[in-house]
C-alpha cells in the first residue's frame, strides 16, 4: 500500500472511521472485517480500536458508551452505571433472567457441547426438555448440525451465548472445578451408563 | 463462595432451633432432581463430600423420595423424575448396606463392585457440583451483562435504501402456505429421557430375569458372580441383581452367604413359580402396560 | 426536586446519561421523554444534548457519529464522511432475496400482527432478533406505536409489505386453516416457556 489510504485522508482518521461503521452494526464486527473496509492492515484497526475503548472509559469522562470485544468482534454497549437509566427507556426480553435449571443446563452444553439431551439429563438427573426449548427460544443454544447418523440431536451454545455471558470465544469459560475427574474419564463415565 | 452450594433453606441458618431440628424438611420445588437435594443434604451437615455420612443422608433421602411420589402430579414428569431419584437412593441404600456390615477382607468381585458403584455416584454427584459452581458463574456473568444494552438499531434510511432491491415474488396462497407452516404447533421432540437410559436401550428386570432362570435351570446353583459375568455394563449387573430380588420375593430361587461379604450362592426353588409378567408390570414403564402412570396421562412420548 | 438527582451522582454525569440512553433508541427520543428518564429540567436536557452535538462536531476530532435533532427528537447518525466506509460494510454479503427465517417469520408477523418478538421466538422456536431486524430494514414492518405500558415492542407488517403482495388490505390474507392454535392457546404456550 504505497498511496495513503482513504481513510487517513479524512479528518477524523481511522478512529472516527471506525466509530462511524460500529455504530450501524448490530452484531460484533471482527478486526478483519474492519480491516477490509478501511483498507489498512489488521494491526493499525486492533490499536485504533483499543485507544477508541479507552478513551471512551474515561479520557475526560467515562462515556456513556463503551466499546467491547466480544464474541467474534466488537460492538457498542451501554455503560453499565447508567444501566437503570437505559432500562427505563428499552425494557425488553433482554433482561429476562434465567431460572436455575436454564443455568445449569446452559453450564452443561456449554462445557460439554455438543451434547444431546439424554447426556444433559444424565449428569444434571433430570429431565431437561422444556429447559432445553427455552434456551433455544432465548438464541442462546442452537441444534448441532445433524450428522444424519439417525443420531439424537446434539445442542451447542451460539455466538449470542458469547456476547450475553461477555466471553470473546469459548475458551475464555472458566475451567470446572479442580476436584472434577478428567474430562477424558467423565466421558467415559456417561457413556459407561447412559448411553442409550 | 468456594465449594458451597446455595442452600435453599440458608435462612434456617439464622436460627438455632432449626439449626438442632435436623430433620429433613424442604421446599422440593425449590430441587432440580436428585443430586440437588443429595447435594444440599451434605453441605447442610458440612460433610466433605467424599467421607459422606452415609447412613444419615440415605434416610433423609428416602424420606424425600416419599414426599415426592407422595406429591403426585403429571404421570410421566413423576415417573422420570421418581425413577431418577431411584437410581441414587438404591445407589445410596447398597452403600449403607455396605456400612453396616462388619469390614472384611476385599474379598472378591462384589466389593469391588460395590467400591465402584460408590464411586461411580460420587463421580456423578461431584460432576454434578461442578457444573452447578459453573452454571453460578454463568449466572452471574449474563446478569452483569445485563447491565449492558448492545447497539442494535435498525438502518438509518440513507443505508437501508442502498440495499438491493428485494426480490419478493411470493404469492398471497404461497405465503399463507408458509405461515401455515410456522404456525402449526411443533411435535415434540422425543423425549430420550424416559427411563431408557437407567435400563439401556433394552434392559428389563423380566427380560433378564428370564435369562437368569434359564442359567439357573441349567445350573441348579450359581454364585452372583457367575450370573454376571457376561454383564457388559453395570447397569445389566443393576438390573440382574433387582431381578434376583424379584426372583426371591416370587420364591423362586433362595440366596445363600456362607461368610459376611462372602460368595453369595443362588439357588433354583420352583422354577414353575417366576411370572415375568407381574416384573413387566412393576417395573417395565416402556411395555404396553403402564401401571405407574395415569391412564391416559398428558404429554406421553413416543419412545421410537 | 430539592435532592440532587441521581444522573448527577454519576461519574460521566448526564452527558454520558444521554449517550447511553440514545445508543440504544431505535428512534429518535423526545426530550421530554429523556427528561422523564433522567428526573431532570428538560431545559436541562436541551442543553446537554446541544453541548453533546457540538463535542461530536469537533472539539478534538469530528466523531464518526453525530447527534441530530430531527422531527421527534434526538438520534444519533454516522458522519456523513465516512458513508462510504458504512455502505461497504452494510452491502458487504447482502443478498436481494429474504432467507427462509425472514419468510418465516414475516409470515408469523403477518398472521398474529401486532406481535412481540418473544412471542416469535416462541413460536418460532429460534431467536429473531436478526431476522426481525433485516425485515425492519427492509421495509416489510414497522414497530407498532408504544402503548406506553412499558411493555415489549410489538411489529405489524407495513404499507410496502402489502404493496409487494399485491394486496390492498390484510384482509385479502388467504385464511389459515381452522385447526390452528388460536391467540389465546398461543397465549398459554408462551407464559409456559417464559416462566421456566
Amino acid at each position: 500500500m504505497a498511496e495513503t489510504p482513504r481513510i487517513d485522508q479524512l479528518p477524523g482518521g481511522l478512529a472516527s472511521g471506525l466509530e462511524a461503521v460500529l455504530l450501524v452494526a448490530d452484531q460484533p464486527v471482527s478486526e478483519a472485517r474492519l480491516a477490509q473496509i478501511f483498507e489498512v492492515e489488521e494491526i493499525r484497526i486492533t490499536e485504533a480500536l483499543l485507544a477508541l475503548a479507552n478513551e471512551y472509559d474515561g479520557r475526560d469522562r467515562p462515556r456513556g458508551f463503551e466499546l467491547r470485544h466480544v464474541a467474534s468482534g466488537w460492538r457498542f454497549y451501554t455503560r453499565v452505571d447508567y444501566a437503570d437509566f437505559v432500562s427505563s427507556y428499552v425494557l425488553d426480553g433482554q433482561t429476562a433472567r434465567l431460572s436455575q435449571a436454564a443455568l445449569e443446563t446452559l453450564a452443561v452444553i456449554a462445557y460439554r457441547q455438543p451434547v444431546s439431551r439424554g447426556r444433559i439429563s444424565a449428569i444434571r438427573g433430570v429431565n431437561v426438555d422444556s429447559v432445553v426449548r427455552t434456551l433455544l427460544n432465548r438464541g442462546l443454544i442452537s441444534a448441532y448440525p445433524d450428522l444424519g447418523d439417525g443420531g439424537a440431536t446434539l445442542y451447542q451454545t451460539t455466538e449470542y451465548f458469547l456476547e450475553r455471558m461477555g466471553l470473546s470465544s469459548l475458551e475464555e469459560l472458566p475451567p470446572l472445578s479442580p476436584h472434577l475427574p478428567g474430562v477424558a474419564d467423565l466421558e467415559s463415565l456417561d457413556s459407561a451408563i447412559f448411553d442409550d | 463462595m468456594t465449594a458451597t452450594v446455595t442452600s435453599p433453606v440458608a435462612s434456617d441458618d439464622a436460627q438455632p432451633e432449626a439449626a438442632a431440628d435436623r430433620r429433613f424438611h424442604l421446599e422440593l420445588e425449590n430441587f432440580n432432581g436428585p443430586f440437588d437435594v443429595l447435594l444440599h443434604l451434605i453441605t447442610a451437615r458440612e460433610l466433605d463430600i467424599t467421607e459422606v455420612a452415609l447412613a444419615e443422608v440415605t434416610d433423609e433421602f428416602i424420606a424425600h423420595l416419599r414426599a415426592l411420589q407422595a406429591r403426585g402430579g403429571d404421570g410421566l414428569k413423576m415417573l422420570d423424575e421418581t425413577t431418577e431419584f431411584l437410581v441414587v437412593a438404591s445407589t445410596l441404600l447398597d452403600l449403607k448396606a455396605a456400612r453396616l456390615l462388619p469390614r472384611g477382607e476385599m474379598a472378591d468381585d462384589e466389593d469391588f463392585e460395590l467400591l465402584e458403584s460408590r464411586d461411580l455416584l460420587f463421580a456423578r454427584l461431584l460432576q454434578y457440583k461442578a457444573f452447578k459452581e459453573a452454571a453460578a458463574l454463568l449466572g452471574h456473568n449474563y446478569d452483569a451483562e445485563s447491565a449492558r444494552v448492545p447497539r442494535e438499531v435498525a438502518l438509518e434510511p440513507r443505508f437501508a435504501a442502498l440495499l438491493p432491491e428485494l426480490v419478493f415474488s411470493i404469492s398471497p396462497e404461497e405465503f399463507a402456505a408458509v405461515a401455515r407452516k410456522a404456525l402449526e404447533p411443533k411435535p415434540e421432540p422425543v423425549t430420550e429421557v424416559g427411563i431408557g437410559h437407567l435400563h439401556g436401550a433394552n434392559v428389563t428386570i423380566a427380560e433378564e430375569a428370564r435369562a437368569l432362570h434359564g442359567k439357573l435351570s441349567a445350573h441348579g446353583t450359581l454364585d452372583f458372580g457367575a450370573l454376571i459375568a457376561d454383564a457388559d455394563t453395570q447397569l445389566v449387573v443393576v438390573v440382574r441383581f433387582l431381578a434376583l430380588l424379584e426372583m426371591f420375593r416370587q420364591k423362586v430361587i433362595t440366596f445363600d452367604q456362607p461368610d459376611p461379604l462372602g460368595v453369595l450362592l443362588v439357588s433354583l426353588v420352583d422354577a414353575a413359580r417366576l411370572d415375568t409378567d407381574a416384573l413387566d408390570d412393576d417395573y417395565d414403564a416402556s411395555a404396553d402396560r403402564h401401571r405407574l402412570q395415569p391412564a391416559g396421562a398428558d404429554g406421553e412420548q413416543d419412545h421410537g
